[in-house]
């Protein structure tokens, strides 16, 4: 397809800013917490890149960690970038977007609401689709639940 | 023959009491509520009538069908909902002031009724021919504004303070160039009285003198009907329904039913003052006035329910700004070119 | 127990006074009620209030020009609870709203019905084992009439009208049901 | 100095242009808003979670119920994530008759979205003129598949059922008589005086911020950005059709509007020529009868009717997926709803929400 990967030049370069960034087989870029936000701020502000548009933001339970999915677009050159973000399984936390790109706002507090992740360095995370009283975070594979079937 | 029924009617039984050797105080009692009754059915059906007519002129404008199951063709169909409405549960939010919130509904059809007296339905078929007529159907129709926002007011929810609130700006804001249009009219009749206004247009309608008063009235008169688009007081979309907001039952239907009968009263004012009132057009006087002043008054509600079904609303301060900013100054125009017109008019002798 | 015109069985039951005059003004009431139920049935203004997919069958293209619910004369959509009888409950009631389900049904003034529309209005559908789901309206609010289906079509809406109609005019509605 | 007091009034979670169960919390100096506070989730029903309890092909029947008014987009999207993650050939055919049916899903939405948009300006007959045309597209759909609005057709690896004998004919009228009804609407209601005060000029959205909020589809091109994942990153067979991407000038409501409108004239465009390129074959590749995707993960983005798209799919190598997340566009094109609202009216604030084009079952999902 025309233009939608980012080709393997730009990710050598940021290979080179980012020693600790992992790039796997299908250029999914893994982050370590620490530099998430040094590493999104230098994607979004880097004219090389140039990723304007934080397209997906959403997150996986996987049996051992949490992880953090972002999916980004360049409107300029038509890249696309998956980054993701390991997080441990106990208090998981992760630095914020916000100040970044507006549409983290919603996609965060939506994480927040259903998985239990923090995203450290903003306001206003409270649920946002389940009330406020509501017990346990759905989507961890650990929820347990009564649904309704007779 | 049919022009001079009711009148007929009337005279034969004058006389007929009068024959009974009774005096004729008490002949002038009785005719007077005979007078009423006939008012009260009048208006009682013809609310009704144009419930169902505004409900299937509505579907035929947005290529449905409409009602029509109950009764031959719906005719039925507002008579069962106001069985319904009737024998529904009134219920008082327990905020609300409560006497004024059951007051309200009833109040709100006083100043259509009094209007009603003023009316002139055919030649020498008006109830009170008051030499101010014009004026007292101002001055009382004005009252209704008090209504509206007493009721929204009483409920005791937001909605319907918002909704009370508009009703008072606008219709206040909309009496004005109202009544400004209309002096354009009576500046060239010289008289308020209904039946001079209507004799006055003999030989030419005043729509035909007076179009940018006819036009500023209607504007004026569907904003005071709360009709499309003006219909910012109920506000379906927005407040929901406006003042009305917390009746339901009997309470709603009276809001329901009092919108209705100043439908009919604007289209009254509307014909008897721009439309030659009973006069019959093109000599057709086998027609009896009292049916030519009905199909015209039928004419002007269809306009007006052809405007509701057509128009989107408009918003609350662009109402404003069409109200003082366009209307009010076109209506002073009015006047002054009616003034104008007159005094050369007479300068050259007409 | 059979009521003849001067004694009626409540008479036996019980001896307060206040109860027997209450239940004999309903019996001298019966024929007017009779009157006023055709009336209701012909004029059951649904409250304006969808929940999901459902509402654009069952409020939306009922209401619209090839189905037109207007001919029987129930197109009076109400959004305020106050001024309509007939609840459709169009679509899954979640756990956050059925609060508000249960408080619009209580400002609908009597006599109100309410409309199941949907498999999730019935039982909760496909999401009945989601955690946030209630599994049917009835759980919360009584229900005249079910609609099944995902989403049921327009003449099945329709339908739910008549079958309400008659239940409303006190006519037998399931004749066959065993 | 008359002294005002700032009322909170609750727009929902009834309320008739909401759009269905969603909340706004206003707060208002007299009717001006100083503060616009969207409460979503009244529809949440965990679909995501249901995902890890369906197999793959148990899903499809749940992305109708996302986004109701547009059920093909929402299939489409799906499958062809699974698609990807699997690296499944799907016939040409098929291809072609998701086009379709894409385009079509796409006009009946945007149908909606411009009849309901008239009612909430105040004009109830638009909206039924936009509903009686919606029951052609309707008729159609339930040619193709038997049901009218959740429709399911798609299939991993192509479409259901090869398209019935009497639906071309039936489609080539529908495309000839559209463009009439459109400029009906355009007579009826872009064109009236009152519905362009109404929306000119109100709820302007500046492109830099839609593209820093992640808005998306109709929204954002009416702030006169062109981003159409069709044109910039087709999928499907997209690149093979000659249409335009309708762009914006202002950003305001109105544009939004229109935008929608010039959208189905190219929707139009792009079913008259799918049809002409209609190739013969099967509608449905050789996939096994229980699906097990190899262990990974895929995004997958289409150009959905309310914006973009996307499905991001984990498998662990069974038949279930390890988790689904769908990127809703309304929910995301809804953020912005709070600074967009200020200092407008409560008309105003009716009317920006309707402009927005939300449907509650993808909000909240």
């Amino acid at each position: 397809m025309p233009g939608s990967s980012i080709p393997s030049t730009v990710i050598d370069g940021l290979k080179d800013k980012f020693p600790a960034i992992e790039v796997s087989e299908n250029l999914t870029i893994t982050v370590p917490e620490a530099e998430l936000l040094s590493f999104m701020r230098e994607l979004r502000d880097n004219p090389d890149y140039d990723f304007n548009f934080l397209t997906n933001l959403t997150a996986v339970d996987y049996p051992d960690n949490f992880t953090v999915i972002y999916n980004l677009v360049s409107f300029k050159y038509g890249y696309t970038l998956m980054a993701k973000v390991n997080l441990g399984k106990d208090e998981p936390a992760v630095s914020s977007l916000t100040s970044l790109w507006g549409s983290a706002d919603w996609q965060e507090r939506e994480v927040y609401d259903l998985f239990g992740i923090i995203f450290t360095g903003r306001h206003n995370l409270t649920r946002i689709l389940l009330e406020d009283g509501f017990a346990g975070y759905p989507l961890r594979k650990d929820f347990q639940w009564v649904g309704g079937r007779e | 023959m049919v022009e001079n029924i009711f009148v007929g009617f009337a005279e034969w039984l004058r006389s007929l009491l009068a024959a009974a050797g009774l005096p004729a105080l008490f002949g002038d009692i009785v005719l007077m509520i005979v007078k009423v009754a006939g008012i009260l059915a009048f208006i009682a059906i013809s609310v009704l009538w144009i419930v169902y007519m505004e409900r299937k002129m509505a579907a035929y404008f947005q290529a449905r069908i409409g009602p029509n199951r109950v009764g031959p063709r719906g005719l039925l169909q507002t008579a069962a909902d106001m069985g319904k409405l009737i024998s529904k549960e009134i219920i008082i939010p327990r905020a609300a002031d409560k006497i004024v919130f059951l007051l309200m509904p009833v109040l709100i059809f006083v100043p259509s009724l009094l209007l009603f007296a003023v009316v002139p339905f055919g030649k020498n078929m008006i109830a009170v021919d008051l030499n101010v007529g014009v004026f007292y159907f101002f001055a009382v129709a004005s009252v209704s504004t008090i209504i509206f926002w007493a009721g929204g007011w009483a409920s005791a929810n937001k909605y319907a303070l918002i909704g009370a609130m508009r009703a008072v700006a606008q219709m206040i804001s909309y009496e004005v160039p109202m009544v400004l249009a209309i002096l354009g009219v009576i500046m060239i009749v010289g008289s308020m009285k209904m039946s001079d206004i209507i004799n006055a247009q003999q030989n030419v309608w005043f729509i035909f003198t007076q179009p940018v008063a006819f036009i500023i009235y209607v504007i004026a008169a569907t904003a005071e009907t709360n009709r499309t688009p003006f219909d910012l007081l109920e506000g379906e979309s927005e407040i929901i329904a406006g003042p009305f907001i917390e009746y339901g039952g009997m309470g709603f239907a009276m809001w329901f039913l009092a919108e209705y009968a100043n439908l009919i009263l604007v289209s009254v004012l509307a014909t008897t003052l721009f439309l030659g009132g009973w006069l019959a057009p093109f000599g057709l006087t086998f027609i009896p006035s009292w049916v030519w002043f009905l199909l015209k008054i039928y004419f002007m509600i269809w306009v007006f329910m052809w405007f509701r079904w057509t128009y989107p609303r408009i918003r609350v301060d662009q109402l404003m700004n069409f109200g003082w900013k366009v209307l009010v100054p076109l209506s002073l125009a009015n006047i002054f070119v009616t003034g104008i017109g007159m005094f050369i008019y007479r300068a050259i002798g007409w | 127990m059979d009521v003849t015109r001067e004694q009626h069985p409540i008479e036996k039951m019980t001896n307060d006074s206040s109860l027997i005059q209450q239940v004999k003004r309903v019996i001298h009431l019966a024929p007017l009620e009779k009157i006023f139920n055709l009336a209701r049935g012909y004029s059951l203004w649904p409250l304006g209030f969808g929940l999901a997919c459902c509402a654009i069958e069952g409020l939306m293209a009922t209401n619209a020009p090839r189905f037109d619910l207007s001919r029987f004369g129930y197109e009076v959509l109400r959004s305020s609870p106050r001024q309509a009888d007939v609840m459709l409950v169009a679509g899954t009631i979640t756990n956050k709203m059925a609060p508000y389900v249960v408080r619009l049904y209580e400002q609908m003034p009597e006599p109100k019905w309410v409309i199941a529309m949907g498999s999730c209005a019935i039982s909760g559908g496909p999401f009945v084992d989601s955690y946030y789901v209630v599994p049917g309206a009835d759980k919360l609010i009584p229900v005249d009439v079910y609609v099944p289906g995902c989403s049921p079509r327009p003449d099945a809406v329709l339908h739910a009208f008549m079958m309400l109609r008659d239940k409303v005019q006190g006519k037998v509605v399931l004749e066959n049901a065993r | 100095m008359l002294r005002t007091e700032e009322i909170t009034l609750n727009m929902g979670p009834q309320h008739p242009s909401t759009h269905g169960v969603f909340h706004v919390v206003l707060k208002m100096d007299h009717e001006v808003i100083t503060e616009a506070r969207p409460i979503c989730g009244y529809l949440h029903r965990g679909i995501e979670k249901l995902a890890e309890a369906r197999t793959y092909t148990q899903f499809i029947p749940y992305t109708d119920r996302l986004d109701y008014l547009a059920a093909m987009l929402n299939n489409t999207g799906y499958v062809q994530a699974v698609e990807k993650l699997m690296e499944i050939e799907v016939p040409e055919r098929a291809e072609y008759i998701r086009v379709i049916c894409c385009e079509l899903s796409r006009i009946a939405s945007h149908l909606i979205a411009v009849g309901t948009y008239s009612v909430d300006i105040g004009g109830i007959t638009g909206f039924m003129y936009c509903l009686r045309d919606r029951e052609r597209i309707m008729d159609l759909f339930e040619m193709v598949c038997g049901s009218r609005l959740t429709l399911s057709y798609m299939r991993i690896g192509g479409v259901a059922e090869d398209l019935p004998d009497e639906f071309i004919p039936a489609l080539c009228q529908f495309l000839d008589e559209m463009p009439s009804r459109l400029d009906e609407y355009d007579g009826l209601i872009t064109g009236n005086e009152i519905f362009q005060a109404r929306t000119k000029h109100v709820g302007l959205l500046d492109p830099g911020v839609a593209i820093n909020y992640g808005i998306s589809g109709p929204n954002l091109r009416a702030s006169g950005v062109f981003w159409d994942l069709r044109k910039n990153r087709p999928y499907s067979v997209y690149d093979r059709f000659d249409f335009e991407v309708p762009l914006g000038k202002r950003g305001d409501c109105f544009d939004r509007f229109t935008c929608r409108i010039k959208e189905m004239r190219q929707s139009l465009k792009i079913i008259r020529q799918a049809v002409e390129q209609l190739p013969e074959g099967p509608v449905m590749a050789k996939v096994p009868k229980v699906l097990k995707p190899p262990a990974g993960d895929v995004y997958h983005e289409i150009e959905g009717a309310k914006g973009i798209l996307g499905y991001y799919v984990v498998s662990d190598g069974s038949n279930k997926p390890y988790r689904i997340h769908v990127r809703r566009p309304s929910f995301i094109n809804l953020g912005f709803l709070n600074e967009l609202c200020k200092g407008w009216k409560i008309a105003d604030v009716v009317a920006i929400l309707g402009s927005l084009d939300i449907v509650l079952g993808e909000v909240d999902c």
